[in-house]
């Protein structure tokens, strides 16, 4: 196939899933080889942002999803008479934090952290599909095991669990470079690959 | 003169209504414990000492100051390991300290992750501010595809032949004698069943719908059991009260039971 | 607003939206005159279309809306099925074997066969393109007849009908009762068509 049509095809099945799609299915649909459609989609996102369209494709651990360009969020929702979601309570970010690090976790760790009843936060967060259940882990009760979701990854522009800050060394100086621009993104996949 | 009794948790409160100030000596057992690998649980009291010793002596030869802290949480630490050889006594009075220290030891290290947790939280909560503007949409409706993608074989057609066949052969009328036992002379009578149901309920004045078929040994004497039930209802003589399929069978109101 | 933005918040909104969105909403939302919205969504349309892209624009009277491209059908239908197709059971299969042997068959006459009601396996049969109609038995009712297709071929691996193994020592063949003489569904068919 070739790469004109590819990139036609990968358009076309994002755009139609709305979903994140995993790199796995892409490669079979098209019947590509994997690490060709990683470079494929690669050449898509930087098109996109290089004609800094309204559209844009953000990569999500081993899958990619097609969102609207977050400046243009106000336009959005106006025309779709909808409101950005609302910001985090301090309370749920906190235990969010927690699971996003200590992953897979269970409500009794998030409140060990935090020394706080989390019930409530954790079941905000299920909701906004923040987090997802995964299991149980292998102890008295039995309790469940939560983790973070691709939509975790979106909503706080991360393309990777590896994006996170590393706990200890964490400096506000040291930001990581926003994957607004073409050029912060390239630097980014220059470092993972 | 008597020895002064340090206790481990009135020094940590002596600071000034506080652990902040044992923050320092405490990290630094923290620090000596993940370098050995050794859980907070399983911490000794002599090998702790010593490496803490060490450490002290290592900043003395680096020419730094050791603020008073450290030198208090040395003799703590001593003095835990001589009571551990002393009395019984002293033993346990050791052994409550070695747990409080513990405990502040835990307390530390999940103050220190909370603290992490928080940092690493606003770091998030800046990236929400990107992230949250990014719109999705739902899925395309697509049409499906309803080609058949499997692959039989030309056999599974005969055996399906065969398998219409065989059911051909069985639609011959059953043999009477499977229906013994089924049709046959009724054992449990019907007033019979509800007489002794009735007896049943009076020793308590109700009772669950299924307890009431206890004790029935085969399929007909449940029946005999179900069909008395619906017979006394009919009659007024039990209450059925709930829903679900175990219900309460309560006497009905002025129901005597004869003989 | 300078062109290259509309472009971009139009592209935006439409993609965010999924359903159409009229012109007049658009109008606002940018604070652009209606005319100039058209005439702005034309020329996106057609870098779209020039551009062979995955997603298309169709006008709709005087909305807009965004779709994949009608050519990539297939590709996106691949990669949004996520549940695998049943494999036929067997009551589909043995009514798929009468329909096969004695077509053109109608739902009774599988029925009579198999000694049970055979409406759902025939449905599902039709369903999978397995069998399809071929006309009507000319009896009271006017039953529709059924026969296999091309795709019945290709799954069992048959070059033609004449290849399916022989049906001898059927013991019920000669017994049960069969409704109509196949020569005579044949004609009438034949007939029909």
């Amino acid at each position: 196939m070739d790469n004109t049509e590819l990139l036609r095809i990968l358009e076309a099945v994002l755009f139609a899933s709305g979903d994140p799609v995993e790199a796995q299915r892409l490669s079979f649909v098209t019947e590509t080889d994997v690490d060709e459609i990683h470079a494929a989609m690669k050449q898509l996102m930087d098109r996109y942002a290089f004609e800094r369209r309204g559209i844009r494709i953000v990569r999500l651990e081993d899958s990619y999803q097609m969102c609207s360009a977050s400046d243009l969020a106000g336009y959005v929702t106006r025309a779709l008479e909808t409101r950005k979601p609302p910001k985090l309570s301090a309370s749920q970010l906190e235990s969010l934090t927690v699971i996003a690090y200590y992953q897979p976790a269970t409500k009794a760790y998030v409140e060990t952290i935090r020394g706080v009843d989390s019930s409530y936060s954790v079941n905000a967060l299920l909701n906004k599909h923040l987090i997802e259940e995964c299991g149980r882990l292998n102890a008295p009760g039995r309790p469940i095991l939560y983790r973070t979701t691709p939509d975790f990854l979106r909503v706080f522009g991360l393309e990777s669990l590896e994006d996170l800050p590393p706990m200890e060394k964490m400096s506000f100086s040291a930001e990581l470079p926003l994957p607004e621009t073409p050029g912060a993104e390239a630097e980014i996949t220059a470092q993972e690959s | 003169m008597d020895e002064p009794k340090y206790h481990l948790a009135g020094v940590l409160r002596g600071q000034g209504d506080s652990t902040e100030d044992f923050d320092g000596p405490l990290d630094v057992i923290l620090l000596l414990l993940s370098k050995n690998k050794i859980e907070i649980q399983d911490i000794s009291i002599s090998s702790i000492t010593e490496q803490y010793l060490a450490y002290l002596d290592e900043m003395k030869r680096m020419d730094m100051e050791i603020a008073s802290e450290f030198i208090a949480m040395a003799s703590h630490l001593m003095l835990i390991k001589t009571k551990m050889l002393l009395s019984a006594a002293e033993q346990e009075e050791a052994q409550s300290e070695m747990e409080l220290l513990i405990q502040s030891l835990k307390d530390r290290q999940r103050r220190d992750a909370l603290e992490k947790v928080r940092t690493s939280a606003r770091f998030l909560e800046q990236r929400n501010e990107l992230g949250l503007g990014l719109f999705t949409r739902g899925q395309e409706p697509y049409e499906k595809d309803r080609t058949y993608r499997y692959r039989h074989e030309p056999e599974d057609l005969t055996r399906a032949l065969a398998q219409i066949a065989e059911r051909a052969q069985r639609q011959l009328p059953p043999p009477a004698s499977n229906f013994q036992g089924i049709v046959g002379k009724e054992p449990y009578p019907v007033t019979k069943k509800a007489d002794q149901v009735l007896r049943k309920l009076l020793l308590r004045g109700w009772s669950r719908f299924r307890q009431l078929f206890r004790g029935n040994r085969s399929r007909s004497e449940i029946v005999a059991t179900f069909l008395a039930v619906l017979e006394l209802c009919r009659t007024r003589k039990v209450d059925i009260d709930g829903q679900g399929d175990d219900p309460e069978i309560k006497l009905a109101e002025g129901v005597e039971v004869n003989g």
